[in-house]
């Protein structure tokens, strides 16, 4: 048997949290290297998967299949494939970031680091797990680390907001697990064996559910992932998570939390009932374009620049869904790229709004101004992370989402057409918090603020140069995901009539006079 | 190896300078930063020569495009695109102006930037400008073009707020970025259409699709570029952000007007033009969009005071020349014009950022005049490009606008053509009202009592903080004079670059010469508009006979700016342009209110909606709901509670008359 | 016409309901009791009744286990009011053991 | 006769090893009551009881794991004229029912003599009532449900009220007492009506005639089934018939509480099982549209009423009915999956009933009186160690993963949607939600500092050697079985397979 | 015809005696009202040739558990009467119609066909040896053994729970001593 490096990935980081709690909770420095030490190892072990990672195959790699409890049916099946590859691979950077920028965290330091680790395993985990079961329970166990880390060292309203996630998301996955139980179960009495093995589901389940069933379960998984994502109008929990949570929290929270959701769309819902995906699609992808637009709009009003940040996830989020939802290989390339590339910049985002808080205690928008001449290489850096944010190009967000608009555009034309203007509003709103908190005069304690220092530079600049590198040369990603993808396309165009478009070859069709030429004239 | 394969060199350099710059700028420090900057600049320029040498160097009977892939950029099923860079006769003829005016600004702004807290920080941007405009031109599709385009975005953003600590830059900067940014959503909407329907973005691939295409999509396809392309060079509806772009220093509008940014849009449409050419709608608005501005923009010009301003304004209706002529499918004309433009208005930015510095930041021509004598050098570069946008022969100017009006003439579009005559006139006008303000006639420059020398000190970091918009207020009054000394000429650096440019002014019209055998550029272009219907003159006649009327009108709009500016204004306060156009003035001032209309939309309608979404709907209904369900919960809870009153009897009687259901079901069930 | 086994089932029911009935509308807790011993008594009558119409002798064995489970339970049950009620003002009824409540 | 016979034909005279665990406690008790008359000296008496009492659960355990053995080889038999059930079904919960005793005694080992109660009586009404929680588990007859219902009710009463200076513990034993004693009526007549109308009481000849006859006025039946879910509907704390759950949780004796949540549940809930399972298990369609409302309401009114609640024993009493819904959900499924779910979830809340009631019990301190959810402020930082061992029993009652909760709910959950139950799942598992927030609360005051210049509340007492015992042994099966599920379910399912046999 | 005046006399007066239960506003006329429909139903319990049964009625309730609810009213002093009205107003409306329809319901439900079981599961009442105590006797000590055995636990709870209850003393003062 090979070394079962997937398994050491979840177990890893665990048994750093446990060690972690071994220690004196007085000597902090012992916790904190600890705890870096293990997030550093798992860094290491998944860069060396990543090396390992056959590119160009579809399948499942590395994987490890053990029975878990046999009257349950349940297995511990780990596997990694594209879709998964670089949410593991994220989790494994932004885990040590996110222990690095919380140095300052002196109260319970232990259980902080604890915690993290914790949330690193149950989400390494949970993009992992091929069993049904096994990803939910990972799914809902990144709640509770995710809880205390809102609850315990978040601000403000901390409790209201840990609480919204906690409940909000556990009502989501309600929905999940009678869904995973149902197809479950109709196929156990379908073939009369009960698994959970997503590998062996899919390839009944797009046939052997009825259709009407199909489409019942298709809403159980759609809500469960939609809050997690979250989608307009699920959307609420997010900002007074991100508002109140420290700063780890938010990055992993934005990085990584809200995508199980996109994630789960790729990996459960579109393999499991290809057949209402293609049907439903239009919904998802309307809710996901106002939630572009509409979480654009809200962010603009946002006074907490913490909140505007959240609100921009949503935003961004909306064109994971858009991109998923279009059903092209171009649609879920961009999707899983942009899930990528928003878990690096606005990490640096809410890590450099974190700095600002640790400096300034307060995260309103109005009580900053002039930062960039205070503090230049931190100006300079939010400006770099805003415009990445943007999607301009050559940073990694423009490659993601103009996929993800490409490929809807090749299906779904006029919600791609919408989506697209949120590319506007996203420069208003970010731009205009540059203007109110770096441009200007500094004034007050804006004037003395310190700049960051190497430990804060060390947590944002890797993550701005992966950005910038992936957004000038993606194909080491997008070779890796593209054949997962492109099974994952002709698994629905095999189960169903969809077909996904292929524009190499001009078509003939009516031609679409855009309401754009009344702009031009 | 082929030379051309080299291209990508061209903007490598300013690019590596950008890097360099931005991460050890600081450490290096003014001067030196400068130099390199400007040197690798040169480097690029002097690559540049060497690419066009080469390029004409192919063998004739060879296709006159090279591609240079430098590396695979996109993958994502069909969708392929390749990080390549193509050389061909319009990329040529961008890069060589392009890396040209750029270095002899760079060279300017060392000057220039002077004791400013970020001098390398400036070079950095300037760099990375040029080096995504270089990319901009020589993308050899269209992902790559928008890769520099976005880069170009990006710059002019940094650049124009680069002194942040005005709010006004800021805005300015912001405005720049969002308002190009709708261009875009055109742009990338166009190559999503494109890709759809021809499965490529490659330039080479996209044009020998296009036969295929239908008439609508070709159509949607055109204006959705040219929607990205008004955005970029300001065209109406989305050219108010240019004026502000004036909030940056001042090598930056020189960068901004003359060379790079605004000329991207003439770039997309000439680049794409087999789409604008398979669709007549398309040119038509292109033409018409391009004529309105054109005339608005130089109304607007007439009555500016800002030294700077007024040549925006102007920018804005040279580029309306340049798309007026697109539309006409005058191609080669329109790129005469953009390379003429780019010597004259360089040339005229440098010297207005000369005046300014040499007066003490002063920008308002009303308060200047008579500065020939203290800047004589400055002046004669500033007078030559007047002299060359205002048409006169035989400076570039005149050349390549004249070229521009006859090809719409011949072409058949009279009202067109009417148009520019008309704003030929008023910009020999106002060009004409700025040099007299500012060079001739009498001195009003200095203060009124002695004592305030705050103003009069050097460099940036000095510069006022005002919270007010960019947008200028008409009729504003001047500020009071406030220099205590004389004026005084630019450093050398300064100066040469002017002159150069100007002399290019000058020159330049050699190459755009319409007469058959010796037009240079227009052959050297001609490969790259195979297929277009060429636009000639009815008879060399009638050529002449266009010439000498758009000269005569120039000269006219020359002669009454001369007749009212002669002796400079007798009050800084009593413009004579201010009383003649009344009404019409306050119009122009205010640029057709286009600005203040926008600006009060969307600081009143659209933030209030903005607002009411972020409050109303969001917390209000979305939140309101869940926290709804949340304190419905509550709600029930406490009637539970209430129902738990601790008596006995009141618990049986819940169990009774649930009791008392069971037996209604098994009465239902038994029937 | 004789009684049939419905005629005393019937009777039954009704004793039953007035014994629930009577637990729910009284306040002295030993008269509640008392009608939860009426309600016992209904059961009895009712599985002799059933005891005779099935010819069973279950239902009669019955009611011996009801009688001395009724017997234990008024034990205890008594021994409980005792016990709460002693300290109380004489008076108290089953309205005012509510402290416990919400 | 002909069973009574048979019985005299296979093993002559009485089957003692299928009377053995209660016949166990039952004299274990007896020899409680005996020693307290001999020994002179009180004090003396309570540790004697206190030993007989642990060597009588011990001995019960080993009846019962010598019962399962015995079934495992030759399959599951009835003996005392069918009257007693020997199978894996009676024997799980038996031995559920003895370990939740046990567990119940060490949490009243040190609290007897704290509150200076009466040790030897109480311990002896434990072990009757756990006998008859014994003797319920396997009674195949109603009249056998009878009567053990009754010797697990009438001790509780007595044990509910048994700190008489409190007058809570008062109240709830009237309380407790009046409706049980109402219940009691209702369910018997439930037996009479089923009796009349299948001629028998004993659960297997019910079953036998109702597979073998259409009845075409089954509303005598129908309406005895009614009667006697409504019965055991209290027992369980099952909506409608809960109103009685919050006051008595509270009032009682914290170890008398524990006990009743899960020793008592678990009994009521075999009853009903084997009830509903060998008597009707022909006629589940018209029982499991009854189930199915009882659930829900059990759900909703358990979760939502928990959410306004001040006081952790009360909302832990609201869960408890919540939990009393998704067991009912499993009941709902009517199968071998829902059964062996059921008992899967009475197994699993047991002990995180036991553990949580065990550090309420040390957090509310000497007097019991006061359980109010601000005594629980700042325990992390006070009483780490306890804080987070109640953190763990709490996240896994709201069934978070890797905790024994989750598997009880997964379990009960896959029942019900291989049922087709798949509203009940989604109802349950959105009060599976709400029931969150309360749990949720709880721990969120524990993580809450006390704020300087506050009065902090009383300081939760020192664990006894009880009470630790106790706490650890409920957060260490939480953990096993959480990550390792597969033996606990593997038991489950064989008591399942050894039920009808 | 006999026995049915007989039943309808009986059946009067166990109504009406538990009406006169219910009604009481003595807890005392309580106890009484109730003696007399325990002695109606032993009664009902003599027509239907359970004599038995109608013994142990007589002798375990009417007697020993009356008394005992006698001894406790007195003991406690609750024989105060109850006033009229019910501080729940909706209580006694709801009860009694809740009553009624529970009623209502049992009869519509079952009509007239209230026993529909096997016949002599358990063992004939009538007919071969001996009369109703010896059958019944026969069926407490073989089939119903284990219930049988099982009530002496119920005993030995009687006994011990109502020791703990009423015993005077609280452990604590017997500590004290």
């Amino acid at each position: 048997m090979t070394f079962p490096v997937l398994t050491t990935l979840i177990i890893l980081p665990l048994a750093g949290a446990i060690a972690t709690t071994l220690v004196s909770g007085k000597r902090v420095e012992s916790v904190r290297i600890i705890g870096q030490i293990t997030a550093l190892a798992t860094l290491g072990v998944t860069l060396w998967m990543l090396a390992d990672f056959g590119t160009g195959r579809a399948g499942y790699q590395f994987l490890s299949d053990h029975s878990w409890s046999s009257d349950l049916g349940i297995r511990w099946i780990v596997g990694v494939d594209g879709i998964s590859l670089f949410m593991v691979v994220l989790n494994a950077i932004l885990t040590p970031i996110a222990l690095l920028a919380s140095q300052r965290v002196e109260v319970r330091a232990k259980a902080f680091t604890a915690w993290i680790l914790v949330l690193e395993a149950a989400l390494m985990g949970a993009f992992l797990s091929l069993d049904l079961v096994l990803f939910f329970v990972f799914f809902e166990l990144s709640l509770v680390p995710m809880y205390f880390l809102i609850a315990g060292w978040g601000h403000g309203r901390r409790q209201y907001a840990a609480m919204k996630f906690f409940i909000y998301t556990m009502a989501g996955s309600a929905f999940l697990l009678v869904g995973i139980l149902t197809v479950a179960y109709l196929h156990r009495d379908a073939t009369g064996l009960l698994t959970f093995d997503i590998r062996v589901l899919q390839r009944w389940a797009p046939a052997g559910l009825a259709p009407a069933t199909a489409a019942w379960l298709f809403a159980a998984f759609t809500i469960a992932f939609a809050v997690k994502v979250p989608l307009f109008p699920l959307h609420t929990w997010l900002p007074d998570a991100h508002t109140e949570a420290p700063t780890a929290g938010s990055v992993i929270l934005a990085g990584l939390m809200l995508k199980l959701g996109t994630y789960g769309f790729l990996r459960f819902v579109l393999p499991l009932f290809p057949d209402p995906t293609v049907r439903y699609a239009w919904v998802l992808l309307t809710l996901s374009v106002i939630g572009i637009i509409y979480g654009a709009i809200v962010a603009a009003m946002q006074p907490d620049l913490k909140r505007l940040i959240a609100y921009s996830s949503i935003a961004h989020l909306g064109f994971v869904v858009l991109g998923i939802f279009a059903l092209t290989q171009q649609g879920l390339d961009g999707a899983i790229f942009t899930m990528l590339s928003h878990g690096l910049t606005t990490g640096v985002l809410f890590l450099i709004v974190g700095f600002l808080y640790e400096r300034r205690h307060t995260r309103l928008i109005a009580d900053f101004g002039g930062l960039w001449k205070a503090a230049p290489v931190m100006g300079g850096l939010f400006v770099m992370t805003a415009f990445a944010s943007v999607g301009l190009p050559g940073f990694s967000g423009f490659v993601g989402e103009f996929l993800a608009l490409l490929g809807a555009f090749l299906t779904h034309r006029w919600f791609a057409v919408v989506a697209a203007s949120g590319v506007i509003l996203a420069a208003v709103y970010l731009l205009w918090a540059v203007q109110r908190v770096f441009t200007g005069v500094p004034e007050g304690e804006n004037a003395t603020i310190r700049d960051l220092s190497v430990r804060e530079l060390t947590c944002v600049v890797p993550l701005l140069g992966l950005s910038l590198f992936l957004g000038f040369y993606p194909r080491p990603v997008l070779d890796r995901i593209g054949p997962s993808v492109k099974a994952v396309v002709t698994h629905i165009e095999r189960s169903t009539g969809y077909e996904a478009p292929s524009p190499s070859a001009p078509e003939a069709e009516e031609s679409p006079a855009g309401p754009e030429s009344e702009e031009a004239e | 190896m082929r030379t051309l394969d080299l291209i990508w060199l061209v903007p490598a350099f300013p690019a590596l300078g950008a890097a360099v710059l931005l991460l050890f700028g600081k450490r290096i420090g003014e001067p030196i930063s400068g130099w390199i900057a400007t040197g690798l600049m040169c480097l690029s320029f002097l690559t540049s020569i060497v690419m066009a040498v080469a390029f004409v160097g192919l063998p004739s009977e060879a296709e006159h495009r090279h591609v240079v892939t430098v590396f695979d950029w996109f993958a994502s099923g069909g969708f392929e695109v390749k990080m390549g860079f193509l050389a061909d006769p319009i990329s040529i003829t961008w890069i060589l102006f392009v890396t040209g005016i750029a270095t002899l600004i760079h060279l300017y702004s060392i000057g220039y930037m002077h004791g400013d807290a970020r001098f390398s920080r400036f070079f950095a941007y300037l760099n990375l400008f040029v080096a995504s405009m270089l990319v901009l031109v020589l993308g050899s599709s269209f992902l790559v073009t928008f890769l520099g385009w976005e880069g170009v975005g990006l710059c002019s953003y940094l650049l124009i707020s680069f002194w942040f600590e005005r709010n006004s830059a800021a805005v300015a900067g912001k405005k720049a970025f969002v308002t190009t940014r709708i261009g875009d959503f055109g742009f990338m909407l166009a190559m999503f259409l494109i890709f759809a329907h021809l499965g490529t973005l490659d330039y080479g691939a996209a044009a020998e699709g296009i036969g295929e295409l239908a008439g609508g999509t070709a159509t949607a396809i055109a204006l959705l570029l040219f929607l990205g392309a008004v955005g970029k060079s300001a065209q109406i509806p989305l050219h108010f952000w240019l004026p502000d772009a004036m909030e940056g220093p001042t090598p930056v509008s020189a960068l901004i007007h003359a060379a790079t940014m605004v000329t991207a849009g003439i770039f997309i449409v000439a680049r794409a033009h087999p789409f604008f050419e398979a669709s007549q709608v398309s040119q038509d608005v292109v033409m018409w969009v391009g004529a309105i501005t054109a005339l608005t923009a130089a109304t607007v010009a007439l009555v500016q005071n800002d030294i700077k301003r007024v040549l925006a304004y102007s920018t804005v209706s040279q580029l309306g020349y340049m798309f007026l002529a697109l539309g006409v499918g005058a191609y080669g004309a329109a790129i005469g014009l953009v390379v003429a433009h780019a010597f004259f208005k360089a040339a005229l930015f440098l010297g207005s950022g000369t005046v300014i510095h040499g007066t003490g930041e002063n920008q308002d021509i009303r308060t200047m005049g008579g500065l020939r004598r203290y800047m004589p050098l400055t002046a004669l570069g500033f007078i030559v490009a007047w002299l060359a946008i205002a048409g006169m022969p035989p400076f570039a100017g005149f050349w390549a606008k004249d070229e521009v009006l006859a090809k719409a003439f011949f072409h058949g579009d009279y009202a067109v053509w009417v148009i520019g005559l008309c704003a030929a006139v008023l910009t020999a006008f106002y060009m004409t009202r700025e040099t007299f303000l500012v060079f001739l006639g009498n001195e009003r420059f200095r203060a009124a009592s002695h004592g305030d020398e705050a103003h009069a000190d050097h460099g940036g970091g000095h510069h006022e903080i005002s919270t007010e918009s960019p947008t200028v207020a008409y009729p504003a009054a001047p500020k009071e004079p406030w220099l205590t000394h004389d004026p005084h000429e630019g450093s050398p650096t300064m100066i040469a670059p002017v002159l150069v440019l100007a002399f290019l002014a000058v020159i330049g019209g050699l190459i755009i010469l319409p007469f058959k055998g010796i037009e240079i550029l227009g052959h050297f272009l001609e490969p790259a508009f195979e297929g277009v219907k060429p636009i000639y003159p009815t008879s060399f006649l009638a050529g002449f006979g266009l010439s000498v009327l758009a000269v005569g009108l120039a000269a006219t709009g020359i002669a009454v700016a001369v007749s009212m500016y002669r002796r400079g204004l007798e009050d800084p306060n009593d413009d004579p342009i201010d009383r003649r156009l009344g009404a019409l003035g306050r119009v122009f001032g205010n640029a057709y209110y286009v600005d203040s209309t926008i600006g009060r939309l969307v600081g009143g309608p659209v933030r209030a909606f903005a607002d009411w979404t972020a409050r109303v709907v969001d917390q209000g209904i979305i939140d309101g709901a869940v926290n709804g369900v949340a304190s419905g919960v509550s709600a029930i809870g406490g009637g539970l509670r209430r129902l738990q009153s601790g008596i006995v009897r009141q618990y049986a009687i819940v169990a009774f008359a649930g009791v008392v259901a069971l037996l209604v079901y098994v009465l239902v069930r038994s029937l | 016409m004789t009684p049939t086994a419905t005629w005393y089932l019937v009777v039954a029911a009704l004793l039953f309901s007035i014994g629930g009935v009577g637990m729910l509308v009284r306040r002295n807790v030993i008269v509640m009791f008392m009608c939860v011993e009426l309600m016992l008594n209904a059961v009895n009558l009712s599985f002799v009744a059933f005891s005779t119409q099935l010819d069973d002798v279950g239902g009669q064995v019955s009611v011996f286990f009801v009688l001395v489970v009724a017997a234990a339970e008024v034990a205890i049950g008594l021994a409980l009011i005792v016990a709460v009620f002693r300290r109380r003002r004489s008076g108290a009824t089953a309205d005012d053991i509510a402290e416990l409540r919400g | 006769m002909s069973a009574l016979a048979a019985a005299r034909i296979t093993t002559p005279g009485i089957d003692w090893l299928s009377i053995a665990p209660v016949a166990i406690l039952g004299f274990t008790a007896v020899a409680i009551v005996l020693a307290r008359a001999l020994i002179r000296k009180r004090p003396a008496a309570y540790p004697v009881a206190m030993g007989l009492t642990v060597l009588g659960l011990a001995l019960a355990a080993v009846a019962l794991l010598a019962q399962w053995r015995r079934f495992r080889l030759e399959g599951p038999y009835q003996s005392l004229s069918g009257m007693v059930a020997v199978d894996g079904f009676a024997a799980f919960i038996g031995i559920v029912v003895v370990f939740a005793t046990a567990m119940a005694v060490l949490l009243a080992s040190r609290y007897l003599v704290r509150e200076r109660l009466d040790g030897p009586e109480y311990l002896t009404l434990m072990l009757l009532s756990s006998a008859g929680m014994v003797a319920m588990a396997s009674a195949n007859d109603l009249i056998t449900v009878f009567v053990a219902l009754e010797i697990v009710s009438i001790p509780l009463y007595v044990l509910a009220a048994f700190d008489r200076r409190r007058n809570a513990s008062l109240e709830a034993g009237l309380k407790y007492f009046l409706l049980g004693a109402f219940a009691s009526a209702v369910f018997l007549y439930g037996v009479a009506l089923t009796y009349g109308a299948t001629g028998s009481t004993n659960l297997t000849l019910i079953g036998r005639f109702l597979a073998e006859n259409t009845l075409l006025h089954e509303g005598a039946l129908l309406a005895g089934l009614a009667l006697m879910l409504v019965g055991l509907g209290f027992k369980v704390a099952a909506a409608p018939f809960q109103m009685w759950t919050p006051d008595v949780y509270e009032g009682a004796p914290t170890p008398v509480t524990a006990f009743m949540a899960s020793a008592t549940k678990a009994a009521a809930f075999a009853a009903l099982l084997r009830l509903l399972y060998t008597g009707l298990g022909s006629s589940s369609a018209d029982w499991r549209p009854i189930v199915w409302v009882l659930a829900v309401l059990s759900l909703l009114v358990g979760s939502i009423g928990a959410v306004v609640q001040t006081d952790v024993k009360r909302m832990l009493a609201y869960s408890s009915i919540n939990h009393a819904g998704f067991i009912l959900i499993g009941v709902e499924a009517a199968g071998d999956r829902g059964l062996a779910a059921s008992l899967t979830y009475l197994a699993i809340y047991a002990f995180l009933a036991l553990g949580s009631f065990a550090i309420v019990g040390l957090v509310t301190g000497r007097g019991d009186s006061d359980s109010a959810l601000s005594r629980f402020r700042g325990l992390t930082q006070r009483r780490p160690a306890l804080a987070y061992a109640f953190v763990l029993l709490l996240l896994a009652q709201a069934g978070v993963p890797l905790t024994a909760g989750f598997v009880a709910k997964f379990r009960v959950f896959a029942a019900a949607v291989a049922g087709d139950s798949y509203l009940l799942a989604l109802i349950g598992m959105l009060t599976a939600a709400i029931a969150a927030f309360v749990y949720l609360r709880i721990v969120l005051t524990m993580f809450l500092p006390v704020e300087e210049g506050e009065a902090a509340p009383p300081a939760p007492l020192r664990a006894d050697p009880g009470t630790s015992v106790v706490i650890v042994v409920a957060c260490a099966l939480t953990v096993v079985v959480g990550v390792a599920p597969a033996a606990l379910v593997h038991v489950a399912e064989r008591a399942t397979l050894l039920f009808r046999g | 015809m006999f026995l049915t005046v007989l039943f309808v006399v009986l059946a009067a007066i166990a109504l009406g005696c538990a009406i006169g239960v219910v009604i009481s506003r003595n807890p005392v006329h309580s106890a009484l009202w109730l003696v007399g429909t325990l002695l109606a139903i032993a009664g009902f319990f003599v027509l239907q040739k359970a004599y038995l049964l109608s013994a142990v009625q007589v002798i375990v309730y009417a007697s020993a558990i009356v008394v005992l609810f006698l001894f406790v009213i007195m003991l406690l002093g609750v024989d105060r009467e109850e006033s009229l009205g019910d501080p729940l107003r909706i209580q006694r409306p709801l009860a009694i119609g809740l009553g009624i329809i529970g009623f209502v319901l049992l009869v519509g439900i079952m009509g007239n066909r209230w026993a529909t079981g096997a016949e002599t599961v358990t063992g004939p009442l009538r007919g071969g040896a001996g009369g109703n105590v010896e059958h019944v006797a026969r069926a407490l000590f073989t089939t119903y053994l284990w219930p049988f055995e099982l009530t002496s636990a119920l005993l030995v709870v009687g006994v011990v729970g109502g020791v703990a209850l009423a015993r005077r003393s609280n452990a604590g003062e017997e500590e004290a001593t």
